[in-house]
């Protein structure tokens, strides 16, 4: 999943500071399930934003609609009903559904309400964490499940640097070492020797290092 | 605002607060007027969305009043409430509504004096605040 | 399922006569244990003495609010048949099959008409029956006004102009021609609980009753105190209307055999009673009048009693005399009295002016109860009431024939309520365990739920409805303001005033209103959903709408009760409560409520008598018990315990009882067994324990859990407990006296010292059984040995009801009872194998000092605080500040606890007698009878529902409830069983994309409230 | 002999090779450089140039060891992945070279949490293990990373670090053997005080025959002072200060803890000596080169072997 937090409220304001009516967009995927752009954010937000643009002398509009998934254009396109009646969007998807939006209604200001951080999983309610870089060739396979590209914070492929300590990475109590949990699965796996492997330096190319990236389904494509 | 009445809203979860402020009733406990009730069943129920709105349209003050520690009818309604009230603080300060206007506090059901208590002491503190900067922008 | 009506035979009908509130309690416990009843009272309308009483100690709380749910309860019992004015004119027959004889007398008004508008007593007051049948001065208009039968009663005998009075009734309801009715009822076993008359002391000359008409009883004062009274609750002298500035009680009066005509017993609650009057009418007062009691003992032994007395003595400044006043005069030309007394230190007369006096009177059997004992062949004591079993208080000499509240013995609200219960379920056993009676009713009840209302479509229509609840709220805001208010507000079709709204004739009203302008919402403001809103459910239901549209605006307990000041902010704030109301109401939607299958296993916790008596009583029913016992043994206590006051053998009846327990078959114990855990809702709990030498883990299922966990011995380190060998706790003297006579035979001095950490800091409340047992021992020792002399050092001497006999036998005796003040204690010191005694004698004012050769502590109970502060964690349930488990309500539902599902008996719940603690353990089982006797238990309607459509899946819901209970389905969305879940919303709350709701609670109710209070406010 | 590297030489002689380090300084300043590597002329067989420290910026490691080289010393060049990718690495590399550069260390570097940048990005682009792999496929077989011809192989005589005290702690032979595999020539490790456990270590290392395969330099600091000592037990990811060694420093004055910290230095440079496959020294006097010359005249590692 995509995961994604509030920006501060203050530099919404400064979005939103030239307007009036505001039409606030959550969506009931990824962002719904992180707590960051869903019905009830938006509805947090609406009101937030309400009552500190009035503190800030003005009183705003704001529409509140939540899209099933605003990375599809024909939920999109559901705002065609509503883009009329505001001045500016603002959205609480991830960068795919502002920018949705932004592509779609072309004289409408669009603006991020939330950072989209990672593509995370769940640890237990309330706590996410970064799982994926989307490199493009997943090395998984070889590290016993685990990536080092997204756990590590050195990306190291061929092993813990000097700064692993019981578990941790040197970056932070908090983070465990990646290498340290790919040991742990090889020996559980019975595949320690695959460690002694040299991964050769990485083909960046199908992690963004050639350009945006495209999927293209030719028998789905139209 | 010589004489500001603040407008409070206290969600009271049914087993302990509710129960405590009809107990504040039937023991005759005088409380300010200012302190209005809304039942919920458990503090737990109480939405950030309800909290905020209630500032929104005009709340000088809100407090969410649950069950003891350890005593909640729903095993831990209470603590989830009490987690809920700290992050709508600090929303509230982000917003530039003071965060001590929102307060989590909790009582027995037999606590009557502890509900007159509770309401006074957060009328008290209100009054001395002011009235919401939400309130004031309105009525500027 | 079988149809009941094949097994209730005419003959397994229980008789209940007198209609009080023991009465209506054994009457509804039966009813809901699906037993059928006929509840006959001779007087007009049922509640007993009760409904008379302005405020009920210790709460403080006004009775009628209390106990008006309870009568339409008992009303509403399809298995009750009511009959007022109807009298027990003969009963015949034995045990499973009596006849009684019952007439019931002309009310000469048609019931199924009268609406009880009082058109005819305002037009001819002197011939409806009204007055609460007590008093010289105060007539009332009806005697309360939530009556059940909601009617009056013509006198015809005082009418001059029959068809005139016919005339006025608009109602047509009025009938001069109605006759006396007789008729002959069937029945297996009878419970006699008639009360008790009031002692009348007219005769005594000396306090002035007959002639001064500030000299009132108690129960006149608290007629005065009323809001329903003659005065409207104004407190005036009845002599000249004005506020009185000195009030003084007497009590006593009619008691401990003082005055000519009184009963030798104690009457158990007029110390109370005096109490509370004094309280309340200092809380009205403040600084502006003076309170004081006249007394001889304080008795105050019941649970948290003491701090009551504590409160009334520190808190509101009422003054204790400790003295008899010998007489209440007026002196010529003067308006006050005179009371004339003299203090036991001095023998000097005093004298102090009052201008009211109370005579605290006390209970005595009536002539006609007497009566109907004597048909009955029910065996009466010197003082009229009937002779009980030594162990069971609510059993007769008559088989099949059980007394409950006053008429057994003098006794306070709680007391009554106890046994009430306790003769519901003795009667209830005799008709054998229950069977599969199922409700007759079910194609009635299905048929009826057809007939709702279907408003789904239609826009909302309210009707809000403003009780005045007399003065509570009427007294303080104009109900009419409010009721302008609420007319203007959105959807609000119809807005009324209703008097007091739970009272039938308003309920009447409300449904008539509903009907006829066809209402969909109503709004009621009154007092709390807490104790009203299944009574307002009702009405709904009646009205044939969904009984969740409705919303209770609580103007009484959040407003005129806590801005007394401030008629202006109260009147103001209940606008806003009845306006938050109305929004909220508009967004209500009909629901259906959800039920489960009742578990009909009981855990029993703790091995005493008590325990042992409620796992008998209902394994005798059929159900299956669970008893856990922390110690290796069963019995408890009462193992250590000889004889009871009344000469009764523990012992042997402890050991019948652990081999009756140990041989059933229904009944499987645990010994050395602890609780561990518990899970699960009230009609399917899972508890776990650990059990026996092992610590064997298991679990139970089981849909009720009675807590019968006792108390313990206190011993405290005082006046040479443990340290000398001739100091002793009652209970090791009257063990000491047992086994060695020959040495108790060598006593010369016996000293007794009471209250030995009872009503101190420490353990402020009364022990309740020490007296007795000083007494006790007191009396056991002078058969041994008749040349002892025995010393009781005490504080007061609370030997309640018929204990006082034996209080008086043992001075008669020469027991030699002085009194002692916590400033001055005794002083023990060791002399040789002696003790040596000081104590200071107040009325030969110096110490004295005695050689004794035993010394009994009276040492009392207390809670047995690491049990129950586990058990209370958890179970959930509160415990008092002494660590006895508090009950749901300490008036009404003395053994409920708070938790539906849980009851609570004997000592865990307060210092009590084996008597007493039996008599729970009985009303237990009869409580949680009403609960087994269900097949479902219904779980309401205030459950999360997830809208499919909205959810993300997220499983904030599953992993955020309490209970485990939502999950994702097959559809991919989450799912949340409503048998299941518990309501509490906590789901709901946390759902990011607000697709849950949790009913009754909706997002909308709850912001509609929020937003109409602010319209409100910024408007 | 692979390289022209006198270290190389040093240690194919079958000497214990002696190695010690210069922090290049946070400014334009070479006159510093040059003063520390004085300080290890004639005391040291190569002196290490860090590459932005700490994650610190620096002068960079390649300018600092040209300055050492004019000096007539011999630099150790300093290499993180970190700071460049595998184009600006190798160009580097080749750059290097060709200012008369013959000995590198292969890392991957502090990470940027630590230093005075805390908001730059960490490269990556490879590790370190693929960097010692990338230097000697240029070196041995001519070819860049990218696989093209290279013209003018640069010689290097090719480092690697290890941390015999990091977790965990049963892959650290493996994690050895695994650079060794890739390319390493030589090894730098840690700073050792505990000593047991570097000797269990290296005893996993010689089953592995690792230590017959590539020289071995046991890394060891003089600790200043008993606040040092605690920073390096405490704050150090990595680092094993075991408590005795602290308790020691506690145990004397404070005026004497830099005598007794070079005492124990010493002291350890005598116990490693013992340890099969210990092939040299790595004195890292950070901010005190000045006391590595009494340090090896102490562990009678003078003079320098002339190779």
């Amino acid at each position: 999943m995509i995961t994604a937090e509030r920006k501060p409220l203050e530099e919404l304001i400064e979005y939103i500071k030239p307007y009036k009516r505001i039409l606030l967009l959550g969506c009931n995927e990824c962002v719904t399930v992180c707590a960051a752009g869903g019905r009830k954010e938006v509805g947090l937000l609406a009101s937030g934003l309400q009552m500190a643009m009035l503190k800030n002398g003005k009183n705003i509009e704001i529409q509140q609609h939540t899209l099933e998934r605003q990375c599809d254009p024909e939920y999109v396109e559901e705002l065609v009903q509503m883009i009329d009646g505001a001045d500016a969007v603002m959205s609480m998807a991830c960068g795919c559904g502002v920018q949705q939006v932004a592509m779609r209604y072309k004289d409408k200001p669009v603006f991020p309400a939330v950072n989209t951080k990672f593509m995370g999983a769940s640890e237990r309610q309330g706590v996410w964490a970064e799982r994926c870089q989307g490199c493009g060739n997943c090395l998984l396979g070889a590290t016993g499940g685990i990536c080092p590209i997204a756990r590590c914070a050195k990306q190291l492929m061929n092993g813990p640097c000097g700064g692993s300590v019981t578990g941790h990475c040197e970056i932070s109590e908090d983070v465990d070492c990646a290498w340290q949990l790919i040991w742990d699965r090889l020996k559980a796996l019975g595949q320690t020797e695959r460690y002694l492997e040299i991964m050769p330096a990485k083909d960046w190319r199908p992690a963004g290092g050639s350009g945006p990236r495209k999927i293209i389904r030719e028998d789905l494509a139209e | 605002m010589e004489n500001f009445e603040p407008v409070i809203v206290a969600f009271c979860c049914h087993y302990c607060a509710y129960t405590a402020a009809d107990m504040a009733g039937s023991q005759r406990l005088p409380y300010p007027a200012n302190v209005k009730i809304i039942r919920v069943p458990c503090s737990g129920k109480v939405d950030a969305l309800h909290i905020v709105k209630a500032f929104e349209k005009g709340a000088d003050g809100v407090y969410v009043a649950g069950c003891l520690e350890g005593d909640c009818h729903f095993k831990n309604g209470n603590e989830r409430a009490a987690r809920r009230i700290d992050f709508v603080k600090k929303y509230l300060e982000e917003i530039g509504i003071e965060s001590e206007r929102l307060e989590m506090t909790t009582m027995s059901a037999g606590m009557g004096h502890r509900f007159a208590e509770v309401a006074t002491q957060m009328t008290e503190k209100i009054r001395a605040l002011g009235p919401s900067p939400v309130k004031a922008a309105q009525a500027a | 399922m079988q149809n009941s009506n094949k097994t209730q035979t005419p003959n397994n009908k229980i008789l209940v006569v007198g209609g009080g509130l023991g009465g209506i309690r054994t009457a509804l416990d039966l009813a809901e244990a699906e037993k059928d009843v006929v509840l006959v009272d001779n007087d007009f309308t049922i509640g007993g003495l009760m409904t008379q009483l302005d405020r009920t100690f210790p709460t403080n709380n006004c009775d009628l609010c209390t106990i008006s749910p309870h009568l339409s309860e008992s009303n509403r019992q399809e298995h009750i048949e009511l009959m007022s004015m109807t009298s027990v004119e003969n009963i015949s027959g034995e045990k499973g099959n009596f006849t009684a004889s019952l007439r019931t007398a002309p009310r000469y008004i048609n019931l199924d008409k009268c609406t009880g508008c009082g058109e005819c007593y305002s037009a001819f007051p002197e011939c409806v029956r009204f007055t609460p049948g007590l008093d010289h001065r105060a007539p009332t208009c009806m005697r309360y006004p939530q009556a059940t039968p909601q009617a009056f009663s013509i006198d015809l005998k005082k009418c001059e102009d029959v068809q005139a009075l016919v005339k006025v009734c608009p109602a047509g309801a009025i009938n001069p021609d109605d006759m006396p009715i007789n008729r002959e009822v069937k029945c297996a076993s009878v419970v006699l609980s008639p009360g008790a008359s009031l002692f009348d002391p007219s005769h005594l000359d000396y306090l002035g009753y007959a002639n001064l008409p500030d000299v009132v009883t108690s129960l006149e004062f608290e007629r005065i105190l009323s809001a329903s009274g003659p005065t409207g609750g104004k407190l005036v002298r009845p002599s000249n209307g004005e506020q009185p500035k000195k009030v003084a009680w007497i009590q006593c009066i009619g008691s401990r055999g003082l005055q000519k005509g009184a009963g030798s017993y104690c009457s158990n609650a007029c110390c109370m009673f005096a109490l509370k009057e004094a309280i309340v009418t200092k809380e009205r007062f403040q600084e502006d009048i003076e309170t004081t009691i006249f007394y001889m003992d304080m008795r105050t032994f019941g649970k948290d009693y003491e701090l009551y007395l504590n409160r009334a003595k520190n808190e509101y400044g009422v003054r204790f005399i400790r003295s008899r006043p010998h007489s209440v005069l007026q002196p010529e030309g003067e308006t006050d009295l005179l009371l004339n007394y003299t203090l036991e230190d001095t023998t000097e007369p005093l004298q102090e002016k009052f201008d009211m006096v109370v005579l605290s009177t006390g209970f005595k059997t009536s002539e006609a109860t007497r009566e109907l004992a004597s048909k009955l062949g029910l065996e009466l004591n010197d003082n009229f009431f009937p002779v009980t079993d030594g162990f069971n208080p609510v059993v007769t000499s008559k088989k099949g024939v059980y007394v409950a509240g006053t008429f057994e013995s003098p006794k306070d609200i709680p007391e009554t309520m106890v046994q009430a219960s306790a003769a519901a379920f003795m009667a209830a056993s005799e008709l054998g365990p229950a069977t599969e009676t199922v409700v007759a009713e079910d194609e009635d009840e299905a048929a009826e739920e057809l007939l709702e209302r279907d408003v789904s479509l239609e826009e909302p229509k309210v009707g809000v409805f403003i009780c005045d609840c007399g003065e509570n709220i009427g007294g303080l805001v104009d109900v009419n303001t409010l009721v302008e208010h609420a007319a203007k507000l959105p959807y609000v079709a119809v807005a009324k005033a209703e008097g007091h709204g739970c009272s039938r004739i308003s309920m009447e009203n409300i449904r008539q209103t509903i009907e006829e302008e066809q209402l969909n919402r109503v709004v009621i403001g009154g007092c709390s959903p807490r104790t009203h809103q299944a009574k307002f459910e009702d009405l709904l239901q009646k009205a044939k709408l969904n009984k969740y549209l409705l919303e209770i605006a609580n103007i009484r307990d959040q407003a005129t009760w806590v801005h007394p000041n401030n008629p202006e902010k109260a009147t103001e704030k209940a606008k806003d409560l009845i306006q938050m109301s109305v929004g909220a109401v508009v967004k209500a939607q009909p629901l259906a409520e959800q039920s489960l299958p009742m578990n009909k296993n009981v855990l029993v916790v703790g091995g005493g008598v008590t325990g042992m008596t409620a796992a008998l009583n209902l394994a005798d029913q059929g159900f299956q018990i669970y008893l856990a016992e922390k110690s290796d043994k069963l019995g408890g206590m009462a193992n250590n315990l000889l004889k009871t006051l009344e000469g009764n053998d523990v012992q042997a009846f402890v050991g019948d009882m652990v081999d009756r327990v140990k041989n059933h078959e229904k009944i499987q114990v645990f010994t050395r067994a602890i609780i561990v855990d518990h899970s699960g809702m009230p009609g399917m709990f899972t508890t776990g324990m650990q059990s026996g030498k092992q610590m064997f883990y298991r679990q139970i299922e089981h849909g009720i859990t009675i807590l019968a966990t006792g108390a313990l011995s206190n011993r405290p380190k005082q006046y040479l407990l443990d340290e000398s060998s001739v100091v002793r706790t009652q209970l090791e003297t009257q063990r000491f006296i047992a086994d060695n006579p020959d040495q108790v035979k060598q006593w010369e001095n016996v000293v007794m010292i009471q209250c030995v950490g009872s009503r101190t800091q420490e353990n402020p409340n009364c022990s309740r059984i020490c007296c007795q047992n000083a007494v006790k021992n007191a009396l056991a020792i002078l058969d041994v040995n008749p040349e002892a002399r025995v010393f009781v050092l005490y504080r007061d001497m609370r030997t309640y009801g018929f204990q006082e006999n034996y209080y008086r036998l043992a001075r008669e005796k020469g027991v030699i009872f002085v009194r002692y003040t916590t400033d001055r204690p005794p002083v023990v010191e060791a002399e040789g194998d002696k003790v040596n005694v000081t104590y200071y004698d107040s009325i030969l004012s110096m110490n004295v000092s005695v050689t004794a050769d035993n010394l009994s502590l009276s040492t009392g109970l207390i809670a047995d605080t690491d049990s129950t502060e586990e058990l209370s964690m958890i179970f959930k349930l509160p415990r008092t500040a002494d660590g006895y488990f508090l009950e749901d309500h300490v008036k009404l539902r003395p053994v409920d606890m708070p938790v539906p599902g849980f009851f609570v008996a004997g000592t865990a719940h307060s210092p009590k007698l084996i008597r007493e603690s039996i008599t729970q353990a009985n009303a237990v089982s009869a409580r949680a009878h009403t609960m087994l006797a269900r097949d479902e238990i219904n779980l309401g309607a205030g459950i999360a529902k997830v809208d499919g459509t909205r959810c993300a899946a997220c499983l904030v819901c599953v992993r955020a409830c309490p209970f485990d209970i939502p999950f994702i389905n097959a559809e991919g969305y989450s799912e949340i069983d409503p048998a299941k879940c518990h309501g509490c919303g906590v789901c709901a709350s946390e759902c990011p994309a607000k697709a849950i709701q949790l009913m009754q609670f909706e997002d909308d109710r709850i912001l509609a409230k929020v937003e109409q209070l602010f319209e409100r406010v910024i408007a | 002999m692979k390289t022209e590297s006198k270290l190389e030489k040093v240690l194919k002689a079958g000497h214990l090779a002696v190695t010690g380090e210069c922090g290049p300084p946070r400014g334009a300043k070479p006159e510093e450089v040059i003063a520390k590597s004085k300080h290890l002329e004639g005391i040291v067989d190569a002196i290490n140039v860090t590459d932005n420290q700490t994650a610190m910026v620096r002068m960079s490691s390649l300018a600092a060891s040209v300055l050492i080289k004019q000096q007539g010393l011999n630099p150790l060049l300093q290499v993180t992945s970190r700071d460049r990718n595998r184009l600006a690495m190798q160009a580097d590399i080749i750059g290097a070279y060709s200012l008369g550069i013959d000995n590198m260390l292969c890392l991957s570097g502090d990470h940027t949490k630590f230093g005075d940048h805390p908001s730059a990005m960490n490269v990556h682009d490879i590790d370190s293990i693929q960097m010692i792999q990338m230097v000697k496929d240029m070196r041995d077989k001519g070819i860049f990373q990218g696989g093209a011809e290279l013209k003018g192989a640069p010689k290097m005589f090719i480092g690697a670090a290890a941390n015999p005290f990091a977790d965990p702690f049963e892959l650290r032979v493996m994690r050895l053997e695994k650079k060794i595999e890739a390319g390493a020539d030589f090894i730098q490790t840690q700073c050792i005080f505990n000593v047991d456990k570097f000797a269990t270590w290296m005893e996993g290392v010689c089953k592995r025959g690792l230590h017959k395969r590539c020289y071995i330099l046991a890394g060891v600091t003089p600790i200043k002072s008993l606040g040092a000592a605690k920073y390096m037990a405490n704050r150090v990811p990595g680092m094993d200060v075991p408590k005795e060694i602290v308790e020691r420093m506690a145990s004397v004055p404070k005026e004497k803890q830099a005598e007794e910290g070079v005492t124990i230095c010493v002291e350890t440079i005598e116990k490693l000596k013992q340890i099969e496959g210990v092939a040299g020294f790595h004195i890292m006097a950070i901010e005190w080169e000045e006391i590595v010359k009494e340090i090896c005249e102490r562990a009678g590692l003078l003079p320098r072997p002339q190779v």
